[in-house]
Order: C-alpha cells, then structure tokens, then sequence
C-alpha cells in the first residue's frame, strides 16, 4: 500500500527540508523521518515526507539476480 | 528514472515470466495473498497476471487503507464538516469513499462542506495556520507507512501551539489484519481460502522492518516475501514464494533489500511512539472490530485529538447490503462475484469503498482487468 | 465647455481591479471595452462596435463549423501559456478537428470582482496575441463582472467557427476495425505543467503547456492522403488521450488495442506523474491530435504529421478491433494487457 | 460478462447535485451531457456528437454575423423566465439586431460544486424550450464544473450565429441627424422583474420580464420598408435605453432627443423604481428593441412594430440631433430638459 | 400612483411657472438655498430649472447625507471590513463614496472586504443574527428621516440580545447645518453668499416637525418654506418663498402640509431619543467640524456602538486639494466651478462626496444639467 | 434628502409590519414609527420604515391650492 517512490536528493534546505529530483522534476519534502541523509542519497518519499532510504549496492544485487535467474533459462526450479 | 524503470523492464518480465512457468510444479496449486493494495495495483496496470501461468492465484488482501476505513468513520469526518463547520483536510484518494446516506466527502463538499485535498499532513497543519479563525481537523488514514507524517505534523503543532488544529485518526496496523485473516474460519478451520503464502507490503516494511512477520512464517507455517511495488519485483517475489512452497519451507525473505531492514526505519518508529498509543479494538470495514490493530492520539496530545476535541461517538453502519467488500478483503471472494460490480458499482459511483481506491481490488480489476472477463476477439480488417 | 475626452482617468492598469461597475454596463463597462479588449484584439469586425459583429461569406462550397469551449483553469497562468492562450487553442482545435479552417472566434469574459486589472490585461494580450499567430481574429465579445466569492478570477469561454469543404466528414463516429490510431506527439504536458503550478502540489518542472493551435497540422495532415481516409481528428484535453479514444470508441462502436511503449511521453512527464500516482494516459493535452486513420493510409498521415513542426513526435499508437463492449485495450510495455478505461472522477493526487 | 447500458445507475434529478466529477471531462461527464443536454438540445446537429458541429453553407447572398453574450444573473430564476431563456433570447437578439436571422446557438455552460441537478434540469429545459419556440437549434456545448465559492450555481455563455443579406447594413454607428428613434415596447420590466426577487428587496409585483426572441419583429420591420431606412437596431439590455441611446450617438457622433411622455413605461414599473430610487430608463429589458430610422419612413416602422405581436406598444421617443458632445437629452413630461446619461455604476437601491 | 402622480403634472407645470414668471419683480434677484438633495434631485430631474425664470436662482446646500459624510468616517467603516474582518452592511448609496487611499467600499469589496448593500437597517441585523460567527457592523448614515429606524434595529438588537451585531451611526442634524450656514462669513459678514430664503426639509420634518425652523425666520430673517421633493411642490415652494420676499416677510411655512406638522412625529422622536444622545461636534465634509450636530449612541446601548466595541478612534482626512465639495455644499461655489467637474471628477471615479449620490450637487448637475454648460443647437435635417 | 414615497397600506401583518401597495407594486414594511395606521391610510415610506402619514385633506388642500392659483393667470403676484 501507500504510493511512494525512490528520489535522489539533490539539496539540503534545512534540518527538516531537502529538494529531490525524481527524473528532472523537482520537489521540496520533509526528512525528518530520514536524519542523516545527505546529497546524492535515494530515499523513498511518501505524502512529502522521506519514509526510508534505497541502498544502492542491495538495488544493485537484486538487478543482478533478475538478470542471472533470466539468464539462466534452461536451469529449470530455483534453488 | 533510478530504481524505478529498471524494475519495470519488458524483456525481464518475459524472461521471468518463463522461468516461473517452468518453477511451477505442473500439478499444484499456489494461492498467494498480496496483502497490499500496492501489489493489487501493480499487477493490473501492468498485466503481471497474463504472465504467471495457470497454477498461480493471487488473492487480493485487506491492505489498502481506503478500503478497510468503515463508513462510521466517514461519517464522523463528515458531520464534523457539514454540522461543526471544520475545514476537513484529508489525503485525495479518501474524497470518494462512500459513506451513509449516499455520501461520501465529494458530495458533502457539494453541499457546502468545506473539504480540502491536502498532499501532505503538512498542508493541513499550515491551512490551520492560515485560517486562525476556522477549526481545522486533519482526517488520517493510512497503515505504518503513513502514520509517522502524521505523527510528525502533530508534534509540530503542539511545538507551534497551534489551537485550531486537530487529526481524526484512522491508523492501521499490518500485523493484526494478517492475524485476523490467518485465524478467520475460512482460512484457519474451513480451509475455504487457501493459503499458501504471502506477499508481504514493501512501504509498510520500510518503517516497521521485516522482523514483524516472523510470527506467520513461524508460527502459521506461511511463507512471507516482502517485496517492492515494481512489476519486476512481484514477479520475482512470487518466484520466491514457489520456491518456499516448492521446498517445503516458510520463512520471512526480503525481496525488498534495497530499502527494507529487519529493524525498519527507528526515526519513524520513535516519533510514532512519542504520539501514538494502541487501541484496544478497530473497526476495518470488511473485516469487522479487529483487537489491537489501530493507533490512537496519546493522552500528552490529547488537545490534538479530534476525538476528544469534538466530542465524538462512535457509530458502526453496515455496508451495502449486497456489497461484497467484506468477503474481498478477507479473500473469500473475487470483486466479479459482487452482483454490482461493473452496473451499480462503478468507479463514479463506488457503493463499496474496494471500488474507490485503484488499489482496491474492485477498482484495480474494474480499470484495468475487466477484459479478461469475456471472450476477446482482435480481428484487423484492411479497409 | 468644451468636448472632452471619453475618458479622461485611463483605466490604473498597475494598480487597479475589477468592480462591479465594470460590469453593469455603463460608462465604466464601456470604458474597460475600448481601453483593453478593443484594443487588444483590434481587426475590423471588431471596430464595426455593435453587438454583433458580420463578416464575408463562406467561401463556396464550404459548410458552417461551429465549436464553444468555457475556460475555467486554475492557475490562471501556467508555463507555456495562460487561460488567454489556451481559450483561442482550445477553440481554434475543436474547430479543426472537424476538417474546418477556424475562421472566427468570439470571447465571453466572466471576470470576477477585485480581479487585478494588471492580470486581465496580462491575459488579453496573450489571447490577442494567440489569435493574432492563428490567424483567426476575436470578432465579437461580451464581459460580466460577478461579486467577489461568485467566481475565480476570470473565465472564457470562447466559440470558432469555421469552414469545411462540403464533401468533407471526419467524426468520432467514423472509427473502422482495422483503422490505424495515430497521436501528433508527447502525451500529458499541458496537464503536467498546470498541476505544477497548483497550490499544495508545487514542484519544478521543465514542463511546458503544449497549448498551440493545430489548424495548420490539420491542413498539412489532410492533403496528404485521399479525402476519407482520416475518420476521426480528436484533441485529447480533458481526460486525455485514455477518455478521449474511450469517447471515439463508443461513438463508433468499436475496441482499441494500444501499445504501451508506442505511447509518447516525456520522461519528466512521466516522472511527475509517478510522484503523484497520476497516469499521463489521463493528462490533458492543448496542442496535440489523435487521429484514426484508414490503415492503407496511415504511413502517409504520420508522415504528414511529423513533416509538420507541431507533429514531429507524432507516432502510431494502436488500432482500432471489433468489440462489442467497446473497450480500449492496451499491451503494456511489461508485457501484459489491461483496459485503459475512461476517466473516472477527477484526477486527484493519489497516496495509495 | 453481458454488454452493459452505458449508466446503469442514471442522474439523480431529484436530490442529486453537481460535483467536481461532473466537469472532469469523464464518464461522469460523459453521463450529464447524454443524460441532460443531449436529450433536452436533440437535434441534428448536435446529434453527431462531436467537439464541434456542422451545418449546411449559409444561403447563398448572405454573409456571416457572430454574436455572444455571457449570462449571470441572479436570481436564476424570475418571473417571466429564468436564465436559460434568456441565454437563448439574449444572443438570438444581437444577431437578429445586426439584421440577420439567426441560425443556431452554441452553449457554454460553467456550473458551480454543489449545484442542484433538479435547478439545472429545469434551466436546461427552459433554455432548449426557448431555442426550440425561436427556431434556433443549440448545436454544440461545454460544460464545466468549479468549485464551490468560485461560482455561482450556473453561468451561461451562448454565442449565436446568422445570415445577413449581404447588402444589408445596420449598425449603431449609421444614426443621422434627423433620423426618428423608436422603441419596440415599454421600458424596464426585465430589471424590475429580476430585482423582485432579489434577496433583501424583495417585492411583490405582476411585472414580468419581457424576455423574448425579437427577430420575427426585427424580420416585419425591415421588411416593411426600404433597405437602409432602418439605420440601427439595438437591444436595450444592460443599462436599459439610457445607456443604449448613448451608446448609439457615441458610434454615430450624433445627439439625441427624447420626449419623456412618448416613451412607453408600465405603471408598476414606474412604480417599482420610484420604490428602489430607480430610473426605469436604465433598467434592463430582453425583449425590445431600439430603431433608428430614416424620418421618411418612420411611420411605415412603427406601423410595422405595432402590427407585430411583440411591438404592440411600439413608440416614437425622438429624434437624432445634431450635437458634437453626443448629449442623448430628454424634455421631460413635467416641461423641463434634462441629460439622460450614461448609466454610471450599478443600479443600486438609493436611499438618498 | 396616488399622492405621486398628480404632484408631476406637466400642465398644471407650465401654468405655474407662468405665474411665477409674473409674480417675480423683474429687477428683483432671488436666491434661494434648498437645504435638501432631494430638491436637488427634483430640481435636476425634472428640468425645473427651465421653468423658473432668469429672476430665480436656486443655491444647493448640504442636505445630502451622502455628501457630508467625512473621509475619516468612511476609512474607519472600510478599516473595520477589511483589516477586522467584519460584514459591513450600508445603504446602497454609501458604496461610492471615496475614502483615504484612492479606496471606498466598492473597491474595499473588490479587495476582498465582506460589504453588504441593504436597503433596511433591519436587513443588517437580521444578517447577523443569520451570520452569529461573524461581527456584522451596519454603517449608518442620514439625517433626521433616517435617525428612527437606526433606533429601531438598535433597540431590537438590544431586545433580541445579539452579541454580533453593532452601528457605525453617523446621524447628523439639520438645523445644527443651517446655523452654520448662516453663521458662516460668506453669508454672515462678507455677503458672498446672498441667501433670500430656504426650501426646506420635506421628510427631516415628517419626523421633527416645522416648529424647529422658526428660530431661521425669527433669528435670521430669513424666509423659510417646507416644501415636498415632488416637482409641484418644489415650484410651489419657490413661489411661497417669492411671495415673503415680495412682501418682506420672513417665516416659516409649510406647503408639504399633508405630511409635516408643526409638532412631527412623537413616536419617531420618542424612539431616537431613548437611543441616542447628542454628539458635541461632528465632522460635516465640506463644513467641517459643527458643534451639536450629530448623534451618538447612548451609553446603555453602548454594546452596540461600534466606535466603542472596536476601539476606533476618529483621524479626519482632508478633501482632494482640488476638490469644491466644502464650498458647493456651503453655497459658495457651483460645480461647475471646479476645475476636476465632468473631467477627473465623473459619476464613475468621484473625486468628492458631492459627485457620488443622485442628490449631490456635483452628480446632480453631471447626470442631468450638463447640456446647460454648453449652447445647444438642434438641427432636424430630413435625410 | 432622503428617498420616501408615500403607500397605501393593504394589509397590517404584525403589531410592527404591514403591506403598503404603491401602484400595484407590494412590499412589507415596518410600521413601529406609526403607530395607530390603519388599512387604506397613506403611509411615507423610507428605508423599509413608515415615518409618516399623509393626510389626504390636507393633500387635497395642497392640489387645490395649485389648481386654484393656475387657474388665475391675469390676477398677478400671490397674496
Ligand atoms: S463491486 Fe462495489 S459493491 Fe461489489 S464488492 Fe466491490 S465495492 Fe462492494
Ligand atoms: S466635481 Fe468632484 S471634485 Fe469637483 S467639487 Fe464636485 S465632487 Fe468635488
Ligand atoms: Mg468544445
Ligand atoms: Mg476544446
Ligand atoms: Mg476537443
Ligand atoms: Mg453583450
Ligand atoms: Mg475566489
Ligand atoms: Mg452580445
Ligand atoms: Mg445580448
Ligand atoms: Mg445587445
Ligand atoms: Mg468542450
Ligand atoms: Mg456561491
């Protein structure tokens, strides 16, 4: 549930305030909920508000194992 | 755009599409449960469901949070607006949930009301700021993800003081509605609904973490995937889901990794706490008085709670008689089983709140599945 | 005495606002008329100063269009445009999407109490100007003046008429099985660039309103293929491109089968969307065109288009089945396949 | 899955209202337009279902005349009519005063959230009543929605199109020193009619609003003498005959003089406006009109208005003068002169 | 209309402005003031400067309500509106009138302020008693005429115990004004001013009677005739006024007899005088401030007064510098006299309160005597 | 100054409100100024009030008053 999508933030505006870029489209949120965030990090925004972070090298591994189980197409079940 | 397109790439899907097919035993059955709205609304506007093969059903669940608000709730939102003269506020998706006497807050907004969409619990607080002179009520909604905004927008106004404003809140918790329904009779004693695993909700796990779900895996033998709202990641998260019951296991896994800890988000846990206290008892709409899954306004921010503010009493109203909702959310029944679905029920005119949100199962099939309820013919005929 | 002056205080187009004396119809009304809207959109009908105005005949063998659109937007100003340009567009299309070359237009303001008078003008240049490059002058008017808390600022609402050959029918009703859909270029900006600009949903965007008349595309698209082969010619505005072929669809009883990833849309429209949990198949457009076009015709129509300046990201999108439920389908860039239903509702910022 | 009616559920004209939906440009939309206006306007036209409308080419020797006019009047209804009428007579009456017959409508409709359908259905059958008694088909429409507080219940913007003999000139710009002005009926029932009913001034009165479609009169009239005699026509609307006649010799640079005692008022609405402070001279009227006529054939004109059942109380008021500051004068029945100005403001209630 | 109609009549018109023109000596000047903006008005309207021969010159004076209410008055309604949010309702009339800043009502109301038009001081309060959230001041205005029904609603208000509802009252006093006009040194000592004789109040003196005139024409010598607003009584009026100079008399008479009477109206009187008290001075635009000619709520209404419930202190403002308004009102000047007349100063932008109400001299004469600025040639031509 | 007319009173509706008829045109009006009007008297009417009465001998009086004067061209100057 509940619409939230991964945006790179692009400026810290105060303690509370960050812009985010998400695909050249600009908007100001809340991190409150996110202390620590810097520029450059993904976090996944909600209602304005910046719930969670991505973690590029997991994000990274689970494309990875989308692409190695497609590719391996003649291996049969998982596991 | 980043962690977004990746996770909705064709080909992949194809591909993964034929892995499943051939990880699927050809005899059995799997019958999953996505728990989330999110998950319903992902597999009907992508079509995931023409690309798992035959032995796969998804059953939708009880996890959106227009869905499971019941009428009587609506309706103390709107007698605030229409009788008490508030300025309502509340999220876009809520306008349109049907509640007694035909409305719904659209229509009472038509009939005076002073509702406002707000974006954010933000925007409500700084309505209430604006208009000193008006009582400006927030009415939330939501499951775990939502909840900490509003918990934030509540602390913040007891820091500003300001008088005028309060928060009516409906907010819901995952793991009491996933007990509810693995103890309903249908699942637990008849076996009517049969389970054989979850999807577990992707935005819910980044704030509450992965560790709530044990217990189903544990202790009711399910297996549990949570995974990500991207087409790519139900698909592979119902690979997973296989490939426990394939193996005979039920464990929680995590196809989320990238933005789901065990733990889940502290920050938002701790601003929660700080607001929020638990209710003994809930009323979701489909699934009846649920104990121990709902939040209310702690006594410390009590000047905050609308319910205390306005004074009011709670009034259960049935649902439309013939409205299926109830037996939907809880996965007993299919949105095409409803005798108004598509004729009386439509989008324009919800008569159940699962035909409201497109993540509701109604809606979702009824805008994006309906062809896949009759025979299609594609005939091209040069002219 | 000598004969003074109409108006010796010019109206304070700094400072000033609408009142209610604008609109009773006296000297003030009169006085708001020859400063601001007589001026502006000068030509000769205008000047003749009735209440009406006459123009030439129709050229031969040419039959009478008419289209009326109410603007009604809000915020009055958008990037790329404003309720002033969008008004001559919105009717400047319907008028086209009939096959007419748009002739005339006339303008009803409905300006509300304490509107600044400096937006006003701001908005009646631009409309002037918008006519001005159409090419299709604002020959008559009409202005109402409501109390404050009775209306928004300003609303147009603007009526074409046109001419069309006499041989000539395209119509929604004229979809055929087999018949090919084609768009003139991205879906959703003008939709995207107006919600950015909405109170409480702000962001930042490059987006741009597409509003832009489409007459000439239309000229260009039809001489390019025999009369008859282009059906239907619909301006996806409210309800966008998804409602618009749903309209076309009922009309003509008749299914579409679109292709997602045939579909274009800017990424930053996309983008935006995605942060709303808005579908850019449900954005309004201002300046692009569906066109159902006979199938042996269809390169030689896209071609047209995408040779025309306003149609260069023109693209064929789907084609029109048989189906007695009348659904438009779509093939989704994932791989699977949904119906694209029609609007329902607004379309309101969704959480879930 | 059978195929299903379009709305299963139909339009709630009891106790339904007008949401936000409603203007979405969805199904909801889709469904007021097919379930009230469609039926109410049906005709062939308006029956192709598209953006805009087609009609057949202008009679051939006729030029093109455009007229338009927003309406937003308060109370919606009055005795007499209500605005839909008047939506109708309104714009049929500034192209019939252009000496045109007017041929068909468009219809702009902006309704305000929270409107009743039942007020609407009513307005829209008085609107489709009265274009079906004036032979003037509504051939294409918009409707709009806007929030509460940004409207008031209805707003309507018709526009009228017709054909004029192309050797045919009226305009208020032809008036000469000389020429006989004439007047079609008794002065002010409409505004009198409307400020009946207004909140707070409400009286009790029979006066009805003589709302009306005046171009079968405005057909008798020029057909009873020569082309050119009749030099202008205008419909005193909005700021009632003083303002009109004001307008007239601002266009043409002419005076004017008036015989209190020839211009036609009702005893109630003298008495109306004694009452408010009022002048019945600028009160609105929607179902007279002005002539100004060549000298020489000014009887013929009157003869022909009077013969006409909507010109039975036709007049003669005055006379054009000449005059460089464009004074509209009266000699007043009580034996002294007085200017009879422009209508300065609104017509509010006086007390002083 | 009966008691209307027959005070029109053209005829009777004519033969009395026959008579007049021999009952003036023809070496004599008359000079006559009409202390009302309602004879201005008749006198305007219906011509009847026409019929009154060259002898006869008729002076306005300052009997327009509208006229003598000062900027400072108006700024504080418009102040009220605008920065204290409250619903000011007012007579139609009051709208236009121009205040500080380029502003008036109208244009407060086009900038947001809640100004109500009401014809009935019982329309305000019956506003606030629909309106209780809101603070509903009635701007009141008037002279004698309009003093008793002010009272009236204030008194009601007071019955009826409305806590929201208040009276901005600027209730001024005729006789105070013309004492001051006499007194003034353009007709006191340096004679500019010839006055011969007044026309005096026809509905001032339905409700105070004729009596409070006779210290004019015992004090001052100055012929005094209470005439009705209707043309016939007006032309009367100037014949009676005629007749004393003729004769050397100087009193009071009454041609508006079927409605004054000496004594006036008791009950009227009786209500005004439990409800207000009079004021010490009061700002007149165009007179300036006048001592003991005006009204102001007594203090056991004072929970109505709104000077009192809104602490509102009075700053006058001076005129437009080039503005002839004090000097027209005082008889000095003609309108034709200011240099802004028929060109700044129109009916649609007033630059002063005389250019703003049907009964000002200044919009008297733009409305319906301005063809008499110029000479006038009508030429019939047959075309 | 100030806009009054006088109107026949049609109906009495309350101790305080009646209806006047002026030339066929109705209103309700507020008689508390006036006390002791009856059905069929004239009333002045200002703001929504009665303020006053006419006396229809006295208006008779006033009409003939002018009748009798015009209708004496030759005979000069009044009195
Ligand atoms: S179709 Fe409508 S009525 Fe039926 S179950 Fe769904 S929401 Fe309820
Ligand atoms: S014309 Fe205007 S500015 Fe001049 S005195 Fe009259 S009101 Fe004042
Ligand atoms: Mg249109
Ligand atoms: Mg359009
Ligand atoms: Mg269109
Ligand atoms: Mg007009
Ligand atoms: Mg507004
Ligand atoms: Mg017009
Ligand atoms: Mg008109
Ligand atoms: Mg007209
Ligand atoms: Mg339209
Ligand atoms: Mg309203």
């Amino acid at each position: 549930m509940c619409l939230a999508l991964p945006a790179r933030i692009v400026a810290l505006s105060d303690a509370d305030h960050a812009v985010v870029d998400l695909g050249g489209v600009r908007k100001s949120i809340n991190i409150a909920l996110t202390p620590g965030v810097a520029v450059d990090d993904y976090v996944i925004v909600h209602v304005g508000h910046a719930i969670g972070q991505i973690d590029a090298e997991e994000a990274a591994r689970t494309l990875a194992l989308f692409a190695q189980l497609s590719a391996v197409p003649a291996e049969g079940a998982l596991g | 755009m980043k962690y977004i397109s990746e996770f909705r790439d064709g080909d992949l899907a194809r591909q993964m599409a034929e892995a499943l097919a051939r990880e699927v035993q050809p005899e059995r059955r799997y019958n999953f449960m996505e728990f989330c709205g999110g998950h319903t609304h992902a597999i009907s506007r992508y079509g995931i469901a023409e690309l798992l093969p035959p032995q796969v059903r998804m059953i939708h669940g009880p996890g959106c949070p227009v869905c499971v608000l019941p009428i009587g709730r609506v309706d103390q939102a709107i007698a605030l607006a229409l009788e008490r003269g508030v300025m309502l506020c509340t999220y876009g998706d809520v306008m349109r949930v049907p509640a007694s006497q035909s409305l719904s807050l659209m229509k009472a907004k038509a009939r005076g009301a002073d509702v406002r969409m707000v974006y954010s619990a933000a925007d409500a607080l700084k309505l209430a700021q604006d208009n000193p002179l008006r009582e400006v009520v927030f009415l939330a909604i939501g499951f775990e993800t939502t909840t900490p905004p509003t918990a934030l927008v509540i602390r913040e106004a007891a820091r500003a003081q300001v008088k005028n404003f309060s928060v009516l809140a409906n907010h819901v918790l995952t793991p009491a509605a996933v007990t509810h329904i693995l103890n309903s009779p249908e699942v637990a004693q008849w076996g009517t609904v049969p389970l054989d695993g979850f999807v577990g909700p992707a935005h819910v796990s980044i704030v509450i973490g992965s560790a709530p779900y044990v217990p189903f895996a544990v202790g009711y033998r399910k297996p549990v995937v949570i995974a990500g709202f991207e087409p790519l990641d139900v698909m592979q998260a119902i690979r997973m889901l296989v490939a426990q019951v394939n193996e005979g296991r039920a464990e929680v896994e995590n196809e989320f990794t990238r933005a789901v800890t065990p733990e889940g988000n502290r920050a938002a846990q701790a601003v929660v706490a700080e607001v929020f206290e638990h209710r003994e008892s809930f009323e979701w709409r489909g699934l009846g008085v649920v104990p121990d899954s709902a939040l209310r306004i702690r006594p410390a921010y009590a000047a905050f709670d609308a319910e205390l503010k306005f004074d009011l009493t709670y009034t259960p109203v049935p649902d439309h008689k013939q409205c299926e909702c109830g037996a939907i959310l809880r996965g007993v029944k299919r949105p095409t089983d409803c005798k108004l679905f598509g004729t009386v029920c439509t989008p324009e005119n919800p008569m159940g709140s699962c035909m409201v949100s497109s993540e509701g199962a109604c809606a979702a099939h009824y805008s994006y599945g309906r062809f896949r309820d009759i025979p299609m013919v594609v005939e091209t005929v040069a002219s | 005495m000598s004969i003074k002056k109409d108006y010796i205080r010019p109206l304070d187009f700094k400072n000033g606002r609408v009142d209610m004396n604008h609109g009773a119809g006296g000297r003030a009304s009169a006085q708001l008329i020859s400063e601001l809207f007589a001026r502006a959109f000068d030509n000769e009908f205008l000047r003749q100063g009735d209440d009406g105005a006459r123009m030439p005949a129709l050229p031969t063998g040419h039959e009478l269009v008419m289209a009326t659109d109410g603007h009604v937007i809000s915020p009055l100003f958008f990037p790329g445009g404003d309720i002033g340009s969008l008004a001559v567009h919105g009717t400047v299309n319907d008028v086209a999407m009939m096959g007419a070359t748009p002739l005339y237009l006339s303008a009803s303001f409905i300006l509300e109490e304490g509107f600044a008078l400096a937006d006003l003008q701001r908005i009646v240049h631009s409309m002037a100007a918008a006519a001005r490059a159409a090419g299709v002058p604002v020959v008559t008017g009409d202005t109402k003046v409501v109390e404050q808390g009775k209306g928004d600022g300003v609303f147009i609402s603007t009526t074409g008429v046109g001419a069309v050959p006499a041989g000539r029918r395209l119509s929604g009703s004229l979809a055929q099985v087999g018949d090919v859909i084609l768009v003139s270029g991205t879906m959703g900006e003008h939709g995207v660039a107006v919600l950015s600009k909405r109170e409480s949903l702000e962001f930042e965007t490059a987006i741009e309103s597409d509003s832009a008349a489409l007459h000439t595309l239309v000229a260009a698209l039809l001489a390019a293929v025999p009369e008859g082969a282009v059906r239907t010619l619909r301006d996806p505005t409210r309800g966008g491109l998804a409602t618009t072929l749903n309209e076309i669809a009922r009309q003509s009883s008749v299914g579409m089968m679109l292709e997602e990833s045939a579909i274009p849309i800017l990424p930053q429209v996309d983008a935006a969307c995605e942060l709303l949990g808005l579908d850019p198949l449900y954005m309004a457009n201002e300046g692009k065109l569906i066109a159902v076009v006979d199938a042996a015709h269809a390169e030689a129509a896209l071609a047209a288009l995408q040779a025309h300046e306003r149609g260069k990201a023109a693209a064929r999108i789907g084609v029109v089945t048989e189906d007695p439920h009348r659904f438009v389908q779509m093939n989704t860039a994932f791989g699977g396949r949904r119906v694209v239903d029609w609007l329902s509702g607004e379309p309101l910022p969704r959480i879930c």
